[in-house]
């Protein structure tokens, strides 16, 4: 069906793709494995038609391939799914997939046709709503959707499952596996191994820009699939010598209003969290994980009362002065959120340990104190960059997140509360963050971890909670719980029934 | 004393005509995701454009057409700045507004003195520009609304980078939308010469440009809301005139400034219903005045 | 002296603003006509009132003019300061009231003007409803409202006098709509004392009538622009040019009007009816020959107390600061 | 083909070549339209960009140039500090008429005292002017989320006829026979900014840019202020994080660059100006903006940026005077010169690289 030879493309200083060659037969779901900046995105962009390769030469159904734009990929029967969505918030689910679509028919037709195709395949959506009004998975969506109109015979997909359920993630393969057995072509990245390995027919692994080898997964275990990738063997995580001491953070009776038309509303949290203890909090984005870490964090403030450290009352506290008292954050989204894009990391290290690392006194940035602060979290934390000066944007994902981290870590916080700390991250540099938390625990230090990764609250927590539509459940131990129970703890597949009428 | 609201009413139809236009082209420009703060040095350069174009033919219409092909004309080099050597768009639309200003006042002076050629009205003694403006409305509602072609432009003001990604030439359109709000100015500059004044001379737009741009934030990206806007804008004017005309004791000094403190008034209301309802957001563009850049 | 002599001319618009500055470069040309050689001229146009002025005619004194014009009212202050810098340069300054022993003043009795269109306004409306147009309630500008309003009561009883202030001197799109609101009211004659020609394109539109204000506006001509009120600064330029090349310029404050040449009334064309011509003719005459004064009592002030006893003549420095209407007009000029 | 790759940290040297490399630009595509338009282009180039520092009546021209840049580099100072943080003030011109309004304010009612206090009353009076109309914009922003780009922008026109109200009503010049316009307080000692060291053309407004230009340069570079400032403007979502109230935020800015515009406007109406008419504002407030964006923000940029456009204004001056060109041409110059650097600002920001294989 598709096939590859020798594709290379060079970016300035990288060489994304080196000789690549593969194939995908029709009706095989398969899968393309890396680390962060392996390449993968890269390569699936060529086939797009958003990137033109340097070298090599594409075949699709024996015809050459090579689309000048994703439109002409669309018309010879390529559809993709973009690792970062590829939606327009203020537009609805109608007008996102008309986009997507070289002639779309006039509105009542596509809408028709938009809720056939998701009675089809069990995907059902309102074309009628904006998609900032959506969850995470019914954008997901829109987005497989908008290429199952177009009945591809090559699909795309860049790491769709890392915003979904477990049950949203099965009915997505459930879809992915009709397809296939209609002899669509599927080619499927992920940085979930499990995943693979029950789904996935195929695999072919990219490490710095080449095809390093090829396999059927299943006949491999997650450890090993890891290892083709990192080109060596993974350190297992320690969870050992935690012990849950003094009670540290007190939240109760936290209820906040939706800060903006899209966000969820919080009612009546209420969570203990000891010294020495992981607290996991799962659910899908969505479901007011930034709405509850902005409160920790101190973004917004809430009602006197609700948040006690160590019996401190910092529930009317900003930030800085909750970072001063001990309770430290890192949010979700490390560009632009936990992190400035355009300046260094020795700038970026100022943004939050100013007071507990005195870099900033009366005012004044100590600058050197700045670097070197900087200096020490990429030396602890294992950073791959240039050095302190370089801008956070230029640093990959994963790399950019092991610096968010340990710039809380080093800070010594008594609670840290991360949200999604290795989402989008290869399994190397999750294994590093996850370690680094488990160590602060080891240490005395409270955290909350909040994260859609059920494989990554079950390894660090002790104890479980789900917040679902703004309310967070009673915990239970992490201990013997499996993920079909969390799965309905988090509410089941959302939208399994029909998304808002 | 009493004034009739229906004449009022005509009157600041035709008062309003300028500075519709111009809003109503930079809104399609800032639903692109473009901030072009040059109206003023395109709408005065249709001034020019279009009343010689209406001298040296002796056809009004001819004068239009031309005012628009300068508009779009003179609003290349912002385009160019912009979209192809990625500059701040707030400044390179200040660098416009003194080059249109300055090119037109040099180029001038050959048709200073003289008079335009009359104009037929259209029905109710409107001049069919002025109808035009209000026909161009619902035209842009349907098109930006409506229309494939308008859902293009308003998803690549939205998030150029997923328009990118879909394979839509943001640049291409872009520049297209840049020229339209360029064509649209000119218009609004040429009604003044054509129609207004009937002559050329500098500087004769004097800050209409300046209203437009403030317009099209105040209707929240949308036609109608161009329309209320230059409609209140007028309004207020024409009626601050229309007092003093017709003789009531009015604070003419607070009055002079009633068109810009009703704007401002107004947009405190709508801004705080947006605010305190929480339901309906500012729609300014997600992608608005950013750069965008594509590697390939 | 070798060489020509240098004149120098600050303008407070563009040249091309067809009115105010306009007609100020007509005189400026007309001295290079009458003089030739013997001068050479120089102007900074678009020159802002303020610290920007003064700088402006520094740079003309500094470059050898030895005559220069200021020729905005806001040039008061700064053709000042720098004539104190430069005693040996002559100064003149237009519409202002500071004078030194090497800086004249100059200025033009448009109220004269005034009288005479105002005459033909009364004479030529039908509703009885005169429009003005005002740019900003300084003295000059209600000399010209009161002289009209007189004249046009003197021909028509039952003239009435509407007053817009635009707060510009030039502002077309503010002008018509100003124009279309007196036009609304039921005006049928507009006066304007602003420059564009967006109220006699609004005139024509109605089938009113205007007059040109500053330069002729002949484009407008024959109707809606009847007549026009010109400020022809040529014969004072060239009288005071002429007299620095002969040696007997002397600081001096000069207010002519249509006996010099410095108010001119434009061609009165055939839609004014012949004896209207005449009539208006006729004052024009007795103005300019000094034999009719247009503020000549009795005339009362708006609040009914007596400005002018019978036969009494208003003094130039009552003129000068005038600020209030006379009886008759019943607006209030906003303060 | 050749493509634009971005650079992660721009070479010293290019930020001084690029303004450079555009001037020289500005004088070849101006002296083209010098030609065609009749006048020799190298005499206007020279007069425009020479003239003024080195030419026959530089020691005249050469403080002017302090005197213009003055009150464009005080009031971009300001502006350049809420643009960082993406507060678009862009109504600093109804800021200055209101700060010369207020400042002059206090020499008129103190009118005829002397007193070593009135100067000083003064700044304070313009900046805390200047500093209350740029709040107006600052708080409704922060209370209704009005735009402060819009809001500003109007109160720049209602500025305007407070100015022409005061020159024309209450602060009209009592000695002034009915003319409009106040007092002159260049003539009134205790309230006069005049000239400190003869010939230098340096007032108190120069002095004054001076300091803002040092203090904008420490606040922004220095000061942790300065620092959420930047980060606001380039990802605000991690200047809340960080403990930026955005509120803050928007009312230290829009009140810095409103007091700094009002200060602006004081200097000017007490010293070069002279008084308070319906035209005390001349466009400064906007051609800052312009200054600010040419400066890349950045202060020292903003002190040069400033230089530079008192030039071509006081050349463009020369130019007239001496060659006979039109205002306009001047204007159309300007206009180049911002293209221009525009342009070829480019450079600094990307790589221009040949794409690699075909
Ligand atoms: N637009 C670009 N400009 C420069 N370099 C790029 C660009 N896009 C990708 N690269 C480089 O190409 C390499 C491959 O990137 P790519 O995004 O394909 O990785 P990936 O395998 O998709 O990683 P991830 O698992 O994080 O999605 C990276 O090293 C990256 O630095
Ligand atoms: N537009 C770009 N310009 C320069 N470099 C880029 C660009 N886009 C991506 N890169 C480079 O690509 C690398 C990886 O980018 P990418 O976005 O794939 O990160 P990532 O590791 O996949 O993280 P995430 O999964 O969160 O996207 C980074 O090192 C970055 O330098
Ligand atoms: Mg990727
Ligand atoms: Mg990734």
């Amino acid at each position: 069906m598709f096939r590859a030879q020798g594709i290379g493309k060079s970016y300035p200083g990288v060489r994304a793709n080196d000789d690549v060659s593969f194939w995908v037969a029709p009706g095989e779901i398969h899968a393309l494995l890396g680390e962060n900046g392996a390449g993968k995105s890269t390569l699936v962009k060529m086939i797009y038609g958003l990137v033109r390769p340097d070298d090599g030469q594409m075949t699709l159904n024996g015809q050459p391939h090579q689309p000048a734009d994703p439109r002409a990929a669309r018309a010879a029967g390529v559809a993709m799914v973009f690792q970062h969505f590829s939606l327009f918030d203020a537009l609805t689910v109608a007008e996102n997939i008309a986009l997507g679509m070289e002639n779309p028919p006039p509105r009542r037709e596509l809408s028709a046709r938009i809720a056939q195709v998701s009675r089809d395949f069990g995907l059902p959506l309102n074309p009628a709503r904006r998609i900032v009004t959506l969850s995470a998975g019914e954008r997901q969506r829109v987005e497989i959707i908008r290429c199952l109109l177009q009945n591809p015979r090559l699909l795309i997909m860049d790491e769709p499952t890392s915003v979904l359920t477990p049950q949203e993630a099965e009915l997505l393969f459930a879809t992915l596996r009709t397809l296939a057995d209609r002899g669509t072509a599927i080619l499927y990245i992920s940085h979930k191994l499990d995943e693979i390995r029950t789904h996935c027919d195929r695999a072919t692994i990219l490490r710095h820009g080449r095809v390093v080898d090829s396999c059927d997964p299943r006949a491999h275990s997650a450890r090993d699939l890891a290892a083709m990738m990192v080109g060596g063997a993974m350190r297992p995580i320690d969870r050992s010598g935690r012990r849950a001491g003094e009670v540290l953070l007190q939240v109760g009776a936290l209820s906040q209003p939706a800060p903006s038309a899209e966000g969820t509303a919080l009612k009546s949290v209420a969570l203990t969290l000891r010294a020495g203890e992981i607290l996991g909090i799962g659910g899908v984005a969505g479901n007011g994980q930034d709405e509850l870490l902005a409160a920790l964090s101190g973004e917004a403030r809430s009602a006197p009362g609700t948040i006690l450290l160590g019996g401190a009352d910092l529930s009317r506290l900003g930030p800085e002065a909750r970072r001063r008292a001990g309770l430290l954050a890192a949010p979700e989204d490390r560009l632009g959120h936990a992190a400035v894009p355009d300046f260094s990391l020795a700038e970026n290290a100022l943004l939050t340990a100013g007071a507990r690392k005195g870099l900033v006194r009366k005012g004044l940035i100590d600058r050197p104190a700045a670097r070197a602060f900087a200096e020490s979290v990429i030396r602890a934390f294992d950073v791959r960059t240039p050095g302190p000066g370089t801008a956070a944007r230029a640093l990959s994902g994963g790399n950019l997140q092991k610096f968010v981290i340990g710039r809380e870590v080093i800070q010594a916080p008594r609670v840290l509360a991360v949200n999604q700390p290795t989402w989008g991250v290869d399994a190397g540099a999750a294994a590093a963050v996850r370690q680094s938390l488990l160590d602060l625990a080891r240490s005395g230090a409270g955290v909350i971890v909040i994260s859609q990764d059920l494989d990554e609250l079950l390894e660090l927590s002790d104890r479980f909670c789900a917040l679902n539509e703004g309310r967070l459940s009673d915990p239970v131990p992490t201990e013997g719980l499996t993920l079909d129970r969390i799965g309905l703890m988090l509410g089941g597949a959302h939208g399994m029934e029909v998304a808002h009428p | 004393m009493i004034i009739d609201p229906i004449a009022l009413f005509l009157l600041l139809l035709s008062a309003s005509t300028p500075i519709l236009f111009a809003a109503l082209g930079e809104l399609v420009v800032e639903r692109a995701g473009v901030l072009n703060l040059g109206v003023e040095g395109m709408m005065i350069t249709g001034a020019l454009a279009g009343f010689a174009a209406a001298y040296h033919t002796g056809n009004p219409w001819l004068g239009f057409a031309a005012a628009a092909l300068a508009g779009a004309l003179i609003a290349m080099p912002f385009a160019v700045l912009t979209q192809f050597l990625l500059s701040n768009q707030v400044a390179s639309g200040l660098a416009l507004t003194l080059f249109g200003l300055g090119m037109a006042a040099l180029f001038g002076k050959p048709v200073e003195g003289v008079k335009a050629p009359a104009m037929a009205s259209g029905p109710l003694d409107l001049n069919w520009i002025v109808w035009l403006g209000l026909g161009m409305v619902p035209a842009i509602w349907w098109f930006l609304n409506r229309s494939r072609a308008g859902l293009i432009l308003r998803g690549m003001g939205e998030n150029h980078d997923a328009a990118h990604a879909l394979g839509y030439d943001v640049r291409r359109v872009r520049i297209a939308a840049i020229a339209f709000g360029g064509a649209m100015a000119g218009i609004g500059g040429a009604f003044i010469s054509i129609a207004t004044v009937l002559q050329w001379t500098e500087g004769m737009t004097a800050g209409a440009g300046w209203i437009a741009l403030a317009i099209v934030v105040f209707s929240n990206w949308t036609a109608p809301g161009v329309m209320a806007g230059a409609w209140l804008f007028g309004g207020v004017t024409v009626l601050q005139l229309r007092l003093q005309a017709a003789g009531v004791r009015v604070p003419v000094q607070l009055l002079s400034m009633a068109p810009y403190l009703a704007t401002i008034l107004v947009l405190v209301a709508i801004s705080a219903r947006q605010k305190f309802s929480r339901r309906a957001g500012s729609a300014a563009p997600g992608s608005l005045g950013q750069t965008f850049h594509a590697l390939r | 002296q070798d060489g020509p002599l240098k004149v120098g001319f600050i303008y407070v618009g563009p040249v091309g603003d067809g009115g105010w500055t306009y007609q100020h470069d007509q005189g400026r040309l007309a001295v290079e006509e009458e003089f030739g050689d013997r001068v050479e001229t120089t102007f900074i146009e678009s020159v802002p009132e303020g610290a920007d002025a003064e700088r402006a005619i520094t740079q003309l004194a500094l470059a050898g003019n030895q005559l220069i014009f200021t020729t905005s009212f806001g040039f008061m202050d700064p053709t000042i300061n720098v004539a104190a810098k430069f005693p040996d340069v002559k100064f003149e300054h237009a519409t202002g009231y500071k004078r030194a022993d090497n800086v004249a003043t100059y200025d033009a009795r448009f109220y004269e003007g005034r009288a005479v269109i105002g005459t033909i306004a009364g004479r030529m409306t039908k509703s009885n409803k005169i429009g003005y147009i005002g740019s900003f309630p300084i003295p000059e500008v209600i000399q010209g409202i009161n002289s009209s309003f007189i004249h046009a009561r003197k021909v028509n009883p039952d003239v009435e006098m509407r007053v817009v202030w635009a707060y510009s001197w030039f502002d077309p799109a503010k002008e018509a709509d100003a124009a279309a609101a007196l036009l609304a009211e039921g005006v049928d004659v507009i006066l304007q004392h602003t420059d564009s020609t967006a109220p006699l394109a609004k005139a024509q539109e109605a089938g009113a009538i205007g007059f040109g204000q500053a330069s002729d506006m002949a484009a407008f001509a024959p109707t809606p622009r009847v007549s026009s009120i010109i400020d022809n600064w040529a014969p004072y330029y060239i009288k005071r040019v002429g007299q620095v090349l002969d040696g007997t310029w002397t600081s001096e404050a000069t207010w002519a009007g249509i006996g010099d040449g410095e108010v001119v009334i434009g061609d009165i064309t055939d839609a004014v009816p012949a004896e209207v011509k005449a009539e208006a003719e006729a004052l024009r005459d007795k103005i300019g020959a000094g034999e009719y004064h247009p503020f000549t009592g009795p005339l009362n002030k708006a609040d009914g107390s007596v400005w002018l006893a019978e036969g009494e003549v208003a003094s130039d420095e009552d003129l000068s600061s005038m600020n209030f209407y006379v009886e008759g007009i019943t607006a209030e000029i906003p303060q | 083909m050749i493509r634009l790759v971005p650079r992660t940290e721009t070479p010293a040297l290019l930020q001084v070549v690029t303004p450079v490399l555009a001037v020289l630009a500005t004088m070849l595509a101006g002296g083209l339209l010098f030609a065609v338009m009749g006048y020799d282009p190298v005499a206007a180039i020279k007069t425009i960009f020479w003239d003024p520092l080195f030419g026959p009546a530089a020691s005249y021209s050469r403080p002017q140039l302090l005197v213009k840049a003055a009150p464009l580099i005080l009031i971009a100072s300001g502006l350049a500090v809420g643009f960082r943080a993406g507060i678009w003030n862009i109504g600093a011109e109804g800021q200055y008429i209101i700060g010369a309004i207020t400042g002059a304010a206090v020499a008129l009612t103190a009118y005829p005292a002397a007193g070593m206090w009135i100067f000083p009353a003064m700044v304070i009076a313009g900046a805390a002017g200047g500093w209350a109309w740029g709040m107006i914009p600052a708080l409704l922003r922060n209370w209704f989320g009005a735009s402060e780009i819009l809001v500003s922008l109007m109160l720049v026109y209602v500025a305007q006829r407070i100015a022409a109200w005061m020159a024309f009503g209450p602060m009209k010049n009592p000695e002034g026979f009915g003319f409009p316009g106040s007092r002159n307080l260049q003539q009134y000692p205790a309230a006069a900014n005049p000239e400190l060291i003869p010939g230098t053309g340096a007032h108190w407004g120069v002095v004054a840019a001076v300091l803002a230009v040092l203090a904008t340069w420490f606040l922004m570079s220095r000061h942790i202020r300065g620092f959420h400032i930047r980060a606001a403007g380039a990802a605000p979502r991690a200047a809340r994080f960080a403990g930026v109230k955005p509120e803050t935020l928007v009312a230290f800015c829009l009140g810095l660059s409103g007091a700094l515009a009002g200060m602006a406007g004081l200097f000017e109406v007490a010293g070069p100006a002279g008084q308070i008419t319906d035209k005390v504002g001349v466009g400064y407030g906007f051609t800052a903006i312009i200054v600010a964006f040419l400066g890349r923000l950045h202060p020292v940029g903003i002190l040069l940026a400033g230089l530079l456009l008192a030039l071509t204004y006081i050349g463009g001056e020369l130019a007239q005077l001496t060659m006979n060109l039109p205002a306009a041409t001047v204007q159309v110059f300007q206009g180049m010169l911002l293209f221009f650097l525009l342009g070829f600002d480019l450079l600094t920001r990307y790589r221009i690289a040949r794409r690699i294989t075909a």
